[in-house]
């Protein structure tokens, strides 16, 4: 057991764990920003399980969620436009704590690895993983003025 | 020679993948005759090779032949009896495809092509299932087939109740397919092997049966039951077989449900006949109640239907459960009779369908009610359907009347008086159809709105409502009859089909088989049974009609998918409660 | 059947099935177990065909049968939701309105969409070394390019996707792979036998004979079929209306 | 416990699917517990082949023989399955689509046709 | 003790399935087996099948929420239709 699975085993166990509870149960705006926050928790989990098990390789995994998770979630923001309208999630407090989940990990692996091609492939998971989720979040609460495109 | 095994599959799957590219590009025509050539050449493919598997033979696909009795490759198995369903399986698509001919409802625009692909790809699945000797490669095959065949049955999407029996369907053999998946895990974990010869003999090496094989063994035929519709996981098929285009009928009760049947074969015969598998006691139990409830549920569902489509689905569920029975005894001379039977009643039943199907295109209903009489014109198709009844029933000289007496004199006792029944009933609704509708005899039966799903508001399948019937349409359920026929006369056929069934299913033991006087007779006998009934309940239609008797049975086919899914539940655990008992001791 | 009937032959049928699967799961070979005899083999195989990803040889050469059969099954399912999911005579195509988007949405899925893209390329190419291949690079690919769907509107994505051409590649890609087999069934020695063409060099992109072939073949068809089936569904979403009069 | 906690969370995830298959009142939703049944036989498969200690068969960033091995063949197996659940699902809810056209409903207790 | 990442995963996708089953609501549904998916993609990558999670990422997070909403759009809007008609 080293440090990377144990931190991996807390992020999942607490962080997605709670996502599990929050899509579960509750109005519909909870459920979109839990199910938006569980892409944010696994992402570094998975990040730092490629560290634990010392294979650089499983940083793909990490890379194409950082890019399809919040693909998902605006298909969720799109499609449920209507009633998320009605009643708009705002959970701006976890949603920044997750990223800051995300922007302690990435750095922390960023010094394992030392500066390579590896580093370069984590910066930009971090990059699309972040912005991502902050994009996702805003469109989830409609704080976007919205442009009419012909 | 061998190595052109897999073609079997490859031909079909290539020929949909061209059709479905150029199927734009060409008329209808064109790729309905590159459908039938394709079809038609896998056909050819596999009765050579089915005149070349003695003895039978493996192929490893990829060239993985084994190093040290092991190969990391996926084995096909080449004998007799996978061959020949896959020749079987080859020769009604053929036949549907010739049915469909230029009649079958219009492709949506820019693809003409896709409905004979559909059919190649389900031949294709079918042909990969028959010979594959690799557990998870047949389950493969398996979720083609029933992938294809959902697509299918959902054929004409205006019909809501065709919609519906394709999303049962689809959503109760899904369900059997995980179950065979979840077998798979099992046997896998077990014995780290996944081709089912080498499954057979890591379960041997590990000694004594145990709750793992019980469990995996229940697993397994779950899925294989539920495509071989026995009861309970019968109830999908009447609604599937009857919403779906006639052509796909054809092929779903005339070799579809049947391949379920020769699923169950081959996989005991390979994985679970051995020491550390499942006792032949125990199989025999439960293949033998499940196959003796199927029948007699089957022939009285059958007996109470009026949409005509439906009845011919229930009583492919009554002869699936004489395919059980005949299985579960595990005698030589009961498997050859099987083999041959289904042969016959593969001809018979899509040649029933086909007549139906000209029924339906013709008058736009399929309700034996409403075309009271009207048919009476169709002089031709009436002959063939009454053909059909006596095929169904078992009169001599038809391929089923062989196969059923072999079998009857093999299981003897009580199944014998089963097999006549169930054959005489099923054959005898047939008759009371054709009766009724070609020859409108009989006082015309009320049409009482009951607990059950009449034939009629039906659309046709064609572009518009015939008013001639294509020579088409005729001379194939006309072909299918002769075929059946031959089965049962063509000098040395059974014998050659018998042989065939032995090499591979009874280590060695060579039985022969022929007409018997004893056989004939009980062939006549069903078939005058049949008559009967058939005349009484058009005479009396009153007293032999009366579905209030069996309110309670039709009340379980209630076309609610919730139902099926836990009736399928039910099922595992009565298979497994049949099995237990000697597994207990070991 | 009422729903209490129902729920009772669940309890019934589900209990049962459970008890035995208990029973099984106790006769199981522990988790984490080290009896492995056909990983084992399949592991030393994919080695003497120098392939590195030996998940991608076991699909791809070792039982390329099995993936034959899988993508024909998507290639089937393809078919079938067109045959379904087609417009029938009581259905017109309505004018879908322009949908509004917000200005960073559209920015952010015009910036990630080559991203998307380029990285669906790159676990395909990669798939017989690294984890991937061209199932996973091909739904990722496919999905990329419905950004524009999220991002612009449904008529941008319009345009760059002929459904047409989509299914004719779709159609395509699986004859490739089934004229793969065959010319290993010609040049070699049985149907799909990974003898055709050299090994190459262990872990490179050229390495492991026919598996790149096969990975290609299988990461366009997937591609493509992805794109016609979310078309289809997006179809009858977006545009298809029942009319009330024909 | 460890030995057979896995399996038996493959078991309870494909017996809950069939639970909700069997009293769904929402064909959509039936369709998602037909893949949540699916996802037991997942789960099933990969902690068969699962060895302790071991890594991926993946030789990209590893050396041959450095390290033990998971089993290949069941990965290799469920890819299979991934792929055939998506179409599975794909399929069914172009049914349930059609379903909602012509019955107006997709509560399986109105589905009133198919009866008997 | 690397046990115990897995014990995790595992009861996350126990978790994860029961509640997909339970919520009855096709839309919420889908939200809760898009999470399904990313649990069983990790649960996957601790089983060291990394080729297996990264398709179920690829199915799971996008391609069938996006089919399932997609069909609960067309039902609910021919719902509402209907309203509108009778």
């Amino acid at each position: 057991m080293n440090g990377w699975i144990l931190a991996a085993a807390v992020v999942l166990g607490g962080g997605v764990g709670a996502t599990v509870w929050g899509v579960a149960t509750g109005p519909l705006r909870r459920r979109v920003v839990a199910q938006n926050l569980c892409t944010a928790f696994a992402c570094p989990a998975l990040l730092l399980l490629s560290q634990g098990y010392d294979r650089p390789s499983y940083v793909d995994l990490a890379l194409v969620l950082a890019l399809l998770g919040p693909v998902g979630t605006l298909v969720f923001a799109r499609l449920l436009a209507d009633e998320l309208a009605a009643d708009p999630p705002s959970a701006w407090g976890l949603t920044y704590a997750a990223a800051a989940v995300g922007a302690v990990v990435v750095p922390a692996l960023c010094v394992a690895t030392g500066p390579s091609r590896a580093m370069a492939k984590l910066l930009v998971v971090g990059a699309l993983l972040i912005g991502g989720n902050l994009l996702a979040s805003r469109a989830l609460s409609g704080a976007f003025p919205e442009v009419r495109r012909g | 020679m061998d190595a052109s095994l897999p073609l079997l599959v490859a031909v079909p799957l290539l020929g949909a993948a061209l059709l479905v590219a150029g199927g734009r590009l060409v008329p209808r025509p064109v790729a309905e005759t590159v459908g039938c050539a394709v079809s038609a050449g896998t056909a050819a493919l596999a009765l050579v090779l089915l005149l070349n598997s003695s003895p039978p033979f493996l192929e490893w696909s990829g060239g993985w032949t084994p190093v040290q009795g092991q190969s990391v490759g996926i084995v096909l198995i080449g004998d007799g009896p996978g061959l020949g369903m896959a020749a079987l399986a080859s020769l009604l698509t053929l036949a549907s495809l010739a049915y469909s001919w230029h009649y079958f409802d219009e492709p949506p625009s820019g693809h003409a092509g896709s409905f004979p692909a559909l059919l190649l790809l389900f031949q294709g699945g079918m042909c990969g299932f028959a010979i594959a000797g690799d557990l998870f490669n047949a389950f493969v095959w398996f979720e083609l087939m029933s992938v294809v065949a959902y697509a299918l049955t959902g054929h004409r999407v205006e019909e809501a109740r065709a919609v519906q029996g394709a999303l049962t369907f689809a959503v109760v053999t899904s369900l059997g397919a995980y179950a065979l998946l979840m077998g798979i895990g099992l046997l896998y974990a077990r014995t780290g092997e996944l081709g089912m010869h080498a499954i057979g003999r890591g379960l041997d090496a590990h000694g004594c049966p145990d709750a793992l094989v019980l469990a995996a063994f229940v697993l397994v035929m779950t899925a294989l039951l539920v495509k071989s519709a026995a009861v309970p996981f019968h109830f999908w098929l009447p609604d599937a077989h009857a919403v779906a285009p006639t052509p796909v009928c054809m092929l779903l009760s005339g070799v579809m449900v049947e391949l379920g049947t020769f699923g169950v074969w081959r996989v005991y015969g390979t994985v679970f006949s051995g020491p550390g598998g499942v006792p032949a006691p125990e199989f025999e139990r439960a293949l033998v109640t499940l196959g003796a409830l199927t029948a007699v549920i089957g022939a009285v569902m059958c007996w109470y239907q009026r949409h005509i489509k439906r009845l011919l689905a229930y009583s492919t569920v009554a002869h699936t459960g004489l395919f059980l029975i005949g299985i579960g005894v595990l005698k030589p001379e009961a498997d050859d009779g099987i083999a041959l039977y289904v042969l016959g009643h593969a001809g018979v039943k899509a040649a029933l369908f086909a007549c139906t199907g000209i029924l339906l295109d013709r008058y736009g209903s399929v309700d034996e009610h409403a075309l009271h009489g009207r048919a009476r014109e169709l002089k031709g198709v009436a002959v063939l359907f009454v053909l059909g009844a006596l095929g169904l029933a078992g009169l001599p000289p038809f391929g089923t009347a062989l196969g059923k007496s072999v079998t009857e004199e093999a299981v003897g006792g009580p199944l014998t008086v089963l097999y006549v029944a169930a054959s005489a009933v099923t054959a005898a609704a047939v008759l009371r159809v054709a009766a009724r509708v070609f020859g409108g005899l009989g006082p015309r039966p009320e049409t009482g709105s009951g607990y059950e799903t009449t034939g009629s508001g039906e659309r046709p399948e064609t572009r518009h409502r015939l008013s001639r019937i294509p020579d088409t349409m005729t001379a194939v359920p006309a072909v299918l009859l002769a075929g059946a026929v031959a089965v049962g006369v063509a000098p040395g056929f059974a014998k050659v089909v018998a042989r065939a069934v032995n090499e591979t299913g009874s280590a060695g033991v060579f039985t022969s088989v022929h007409w018997t006087p004893a056989g004939v007779l009980l062939g006549l006998v069903s078939t005058l049974l049949a008559g009967v009934l058939a005349l009484l309940a058009v005479a009396r239609p009153k007293a032999f009609a009366a579905p209030d008797r069996a309110l309670w049975l039709r009340r379980l086919q209630s076309g609610h998918v919730g139902d099926y899914v836990a009736w399928v539940l039910v099922g595992t655990t009565v298979l497994g409660a049949l099995t237990l008992p000697g597994m207990l001791g070991g | 059947m009422s729903r209490r009937a129902r729920l009772w032959l669940v309890a019934v049928g589900g209990a049962g099935l459970a008890a035995l699967f208990v029973a099984a799961a106790l006769d199981l070979p522990a988790f984490g177990g080290d009896h492995h005899p056909y990983g084992d083999r399949a592991v030393h195989a994919a080695l003497t065909r120098r392939t590195a990803n030996v998940i991608a040889s076991v699909n791809f050469d070792q039982r390329a049968f099995d993936t034959l059969g899988e993508m024909t099954i998507l290639f089937a399912a393809v078919i079938g939701c067109v045959i379904l999911l087609r417009r029938t005579h009581d259905e017109h195509r309505g004018r879908p309105a322009p949908e509004k988007v917000a200005r960073p949405v559209r920015r952010y899925s015009l910036l990630v969409l080559p991203v998307a893209l380029l990285t669906g390329l790159y676990v395909i190419a990669h798939g017989q070394l690294s984890p991937g291949g061209g199932f996973q690079g091909g739904v990722v690919a496919a999905t990329s390019l419905h950004l524009l769907y999220l991002g612009a509107d449904y008529r941008a994505l319009e345009r760059v996707r002929p459904v047409a051409l989509y299914e004719t590649g779709d159609a395509i890609a699986t004859s490739a792979y089934v004229v793969t087999g065959l010319a290993g069934l010609i040049g070699g020695s049985a149907f799909l036998a990974n003898t055709v063409l050299p090994y190459g060099t262990f872990n490179t992109l050229s390495s492991g004979g026919t598996v790149p072939l096969l990975n290609a073949a299988v990461g366009m068809e997937v591609a493509c079929a992805v794109v016609v089936l979310l078309a289809r569904f997006l179809d009858q979403t977006v545009e298809i209306e029942e009319g009330n009069g024909k | 416990m460890m030995d057979v906690f896995p399996y038996l969370v493959a078991g309870w995830v494909f017996l809950t699917g069939c639970y909700g298959l069997a009293t769904s009142r929402n064909l959509i939703h039936a369709v998602g517990c037909l893949s949540v049944c699916q996802a037991g036989t997942y789960v099933l498969l990969l902690a068969v082949g699962y060895r302790d200690g071991a890594t991926a068969p993946v030789f990209s960033d590893l050396k041959p023989g450095s390290r033990p091995v998971v089993d290949p063949v069941v990965q290799a197996l469920t890819l299979t399955d991934v792929v055939v659940g998506a179409t599975v699902t794909a399929l069914l809810l172009a049914l349930v689509v059609q379903i909602s056209k012509r019955h107006g409903t997709v509560d399986p207790d109105e589905l009133s046709e198919l009866r008997g | 003790m690397a046990d115990a990442v897995i014990v995790v995963a595992l009861l996350l996708v126990a978790l994860s399935a029961t509640a997909a089953v339970a919520v009855r609501d096709p839309a919420r549904q889908a939200l809760v087996l898009s999470v399904l998916g990313l649990v069983l993609a990790v649960l996957f990558t601790v089983l060291q099948a990394p080729d297996v999670a990264l398709s179920q990422l690829a199915v799971g997070s996008a391609l069938t929420p996006l089919l399932l909403l997609l069909a609960v759009h067309k039902v609910r809007r021919r719902g509402k239709k209907e309203g509108h008609h009778r």
